[in-house]
C-alpha cells in the first residue's frame, strides 16, 4: 500500500493532511487518480483505495479522521446496496451512489471556483500600489481598518472571560473518560430510543468531549451494543440501541482508543 | 464650475492622496458637481494620459473604490529597493470555503460544511478574524443561523474591483444561475 | 540598454514606490548606466511632462532624495475629503462597553463597571457622544440610575439588520472556539 501512497516529498502526515481538505477532497484525487468517470464510480475499487488512505491518516488528528472514517463508513454502506439485487419493477429506485455523485460534483465545482481565487490572488501580487505622498500625520488618517462586528464580539467575550475568572474560581471538571462517555451512552439510551451525537456531548462544549464521545460511538457500534444510522455523510449522526445493547459487560474491557482503526470494519 | 482639466487633476490628486482604494462616491462628496460616471470618464482620460507619456503607473479600480499601482513591467526595479509585505497565503480550506461564501452569499455555516463535507467553525473563524467575510444577518427558517458575506478586504486580497468581477468560468456560471 | 523613455518610467516608478525621500544614489544602483546628473535629468523631464499634462503633482528633491508631492492648489481638497471621511475606530474599552450595553440592555452605568472592573464614565460619554448608545431610561431601585441601550447608529455602524441579528452568547462561542 504505500506504493500508492507515500509521496517521498510528502512523507509526513501533517502533509498528507494539507493534501485533502477533507473526504471528498480525497475522493475527486482518487477519481482523477483513477480516471473514472465522476458520475460511474466504481465504488468497490474507489472504496479500496480510499481505505488505503485513512489506514495512512490513522495517527492524524482525529477531529479531522472522523470525518474521513465517516466517509468510509459511507462508501461501504454504498458498495453494500450495490451488491443487493435490485428492485427492477420499481423504476423509481434510486442509484444508491447518486448522492454521493451529487456532492462530489457540487464540491467540485466550489473547489475549481477557489483555484481561480488562488490565481486573481497570485495576480494580484504583480501589483505594487505605491504609498499615498500624503504625509498621514498631516491629515490624521486613520489607517487601521474599520471596527467590525466581529472586533465587538471579540471584546464582548474577553470581557466576560476575564471576569469570569476573576468573580469565580472555576473547578475544571475532568476530562471525561472513554469509559464515563461509553456509559453515557448506554444510559441515554435505556432512557430514549434514539439519540442524536450532538445531544450525546450536549453536557460539556469542549472539543475533547465530541472526539472522546465519538469514539465511544464508534466503539459501542463495532461491539454491537448500540448501531449507528446516518442519513447522508454530513447529516446528523443518530444513535440506536444495538443487537447487542443488554449485554453487559465491563466497559473497560472493551476500550481500545488505538484498535478503533485497526480492529473496525476498515480494514 | 471647474474646468474639465481641473477637475481631471483634482480627482488625480484625491486618488494619489488616498491610501486605500477611493470610492467614487467619495470623490464626488469633495469635488463640486461631480457625477460617479463622469468621475470615471476623467478616470479613462487620465490613463490614456499616462499610457501617452509612457508613464509606469495607471489607476484601477478596486473593491469599489479607485487606486494607482505600477505596471508589472516595473515590479522587478521597484522589488529591488523595497521589499514588499508578502501577502499570507490562504490554505486550500480557507479558499474553498471563501468560494462558497462569495458565490452563494448570503450563506450560512451548515451550507458551508454541507457542500464541504466537513466541520468549518475554525476557518470560519479564521475568515473572521482576517476580515475576508462578515456576518451579513441571519437566514429564515429553522433556528435562524447567522449568514455570511464577503468584504472589501476580499474584494482588495483578490484585485477585484467589486462582486461581479468575481471570475466566472462555465461551471461556476451554473452556479450563479 | 535601456532607452530614454523607459529610463524616465523606471525612475518614475521608483520614486513613486518609495515611501520616503528617495536617494539618487539608491535609483542609480538599479539602474543599469544610470549617472545622478542623468537621473536628476530624468526628473527634469518628468515634471515638465507633468506640467505639460497639468496633473496635480511633481517630484521635488527634498532631505537628498527625491519624491512626490501634490501641488498646493490639491492640498485643500484632499484635506476635506480626510477630515470629511475619518474612519470610526473604537477603543478596546470602548468596544468591551458597547459590547456589554448590546447584551444587556437596559444596563446601567454600574453594572457596566461592575462587569469591567474599572470606572467608565469616560467611555460611556464618548459613546453618547458618538451617537453609538443612548440613555433610554431609569431603573427602578435606589437612586433610579439611568439605563442605556445602543442605537439605530449602532446597528447601522456593525451593519446589523437589527438587534435581533447580533449574535447570540452561544454563537460567539461557536465562532470564537
Amino acid at each position: 500500500m504505500q506504493e500508492t501512497i507515500t509521496d517521498p516529498q510528502t512523507d509526513s502526515y501533517q502533509v498528507q493532511l494539507d493534501m485533502f481538505s477533507g473526504p471528498l477532497d480525497l475522493l475527486l484525487y482518487l477519481i482523477k487518480q483513477e480516471e473514472v468517470d465522476i458520475y460511474d464510480i466504481p465504488i468497490a475499487r474507489i472504496t479500496r483505495q480510499y481505505l488505503k488512505y485513512i489506514e495512512q491518516m490513522q495517527t492524524l488528528n482525529l477531529e479531522v479522521a472522523g470525518e474521513f472514517i465517516l466517509m468510509a463508513a459511507t462508501l461501504i454502506r454504498i458498495k453494500t446496496k450495490l451488491l443487493l439485487p435490485r428492485d427492477e419493477s420499481d423504476p423509481d429506485e434510486m442509484d444508491p451512489r447518486e448522492e454521493l455523485i451529487l456532492a462530489l460534483v457540487e464540491y467540485k465545482r466550489y473547489k475549481e471556483a477557489a483555484e481561480h481565487l488562488r490565481d486573481r490572488a497570485l495576480r494580484e501580487e504583480q501589483y505594487f500600489v505605491p504609498p499615498s505622498p500624503v504625509s498621514h500625520s498631516v491629515v490624521k488618517v486613520d489607517l487601521n481598518p474599520a471596527t467590525s462586528l466581529f472586533d465587538l464580539l471579540s471584546a464582548f467575550r474577553t470581557v466576560l472571560a476575564t471576569r469570569q475568572r476573576e468573580l469565580f474560581h472555576q473547578v475544571q471538571p475532568e476530562e471525561s473518560s472513554m469509559e464515563d462517555r461509553m456509559a453515557l451512552v448506554l444510559n441515554a439510551l435505556s432512557e430514549q430510543e434514539m439519540a442524536t451525537y450532538r445531544q450525546l456531548c450536549s453536557d460539556d462544549p469542549k472539543r475533547m468531549i465530541a472526539v472522546v464521545t465519538f469514539i465511544a460511538v464508534l466503539e459501542l457500534a463495532r461491539t454491537r451494543r448500540i448501531s449507528v444510522e446516518q442519513s447522508w455523510p454530513f447529516a446528523e449522526m443518530r444513535v440506536y440501541r444495538g443487537t447487542r445493547f443488554a449485554e453487559s459487560g465491563p466497559l473497560d474491557e472493551l476500550v481500545d482508543y488505538a484498535g478503533v482503526e485497526q480492529e473496525g470494519e476498515l480494514q | 464650475m471647474m474646468s474639465a482639466s481641473n477637475i481631471h487633476a483634482t480627482v488625480e490628486a484625491l486618488i494619489m492622496a488616498s491610501p486605500e482604494p477611493l470610492p467614487v462616491a467619495r470623490i464626488c462628496d469633495v469635488v463640486a458637481d461631480l457625477t460617479p460616471s463622469k468621475a470615471a470618464e476623467a478616470v479613462a482620460q487620465l490613463n490614456t494620459r499616462y499610457a501617452d507619456g509612457n508613464s509606469s503607473f495607471r489607476i484601477r479600480e478596486l473593491a469599489g473604490g479607485y487606486q494607482f499601482y505600477i505596471l508589472s513591467d516595473f515590479t522587478g526595479y521597484v522589488e529591488e529597493l523595497f521589499t514588499r509585505h508578502r501577502k499570507l497565503r490562504l490554505t486550500q480550506a480557507a479558499l474553498e470555503t471563501l468560494a462558497i461564501i462569495a458565490y452563494k452569499q448570503p450563506t450560512t455555516k451548515s451550507e458551508i460544511e454541507y457542500i464541504r463535507g466537513v466541520a468549518s467553525d475554525g476557518v470560519v473563524h479564521t475568515l473572521l478574524e482576517r476580515n475576508m467575510i462578515a456576518i451579513t444577518g441571519r437566514a429564515k427558517g429553522v433556528g435562524k443561523p447567522l449568514q455570511y458575506g464577503t468584504t472589501e478586504e476580499f474584494l482588495k486580497f483578490f484585485g477585484l474591483a467589486g462582486l461581479d468581477d468575481l471570475p466566472k468560468p462555465a461551471e461556476i456560471e451554473e452556479l450563479m444561475a
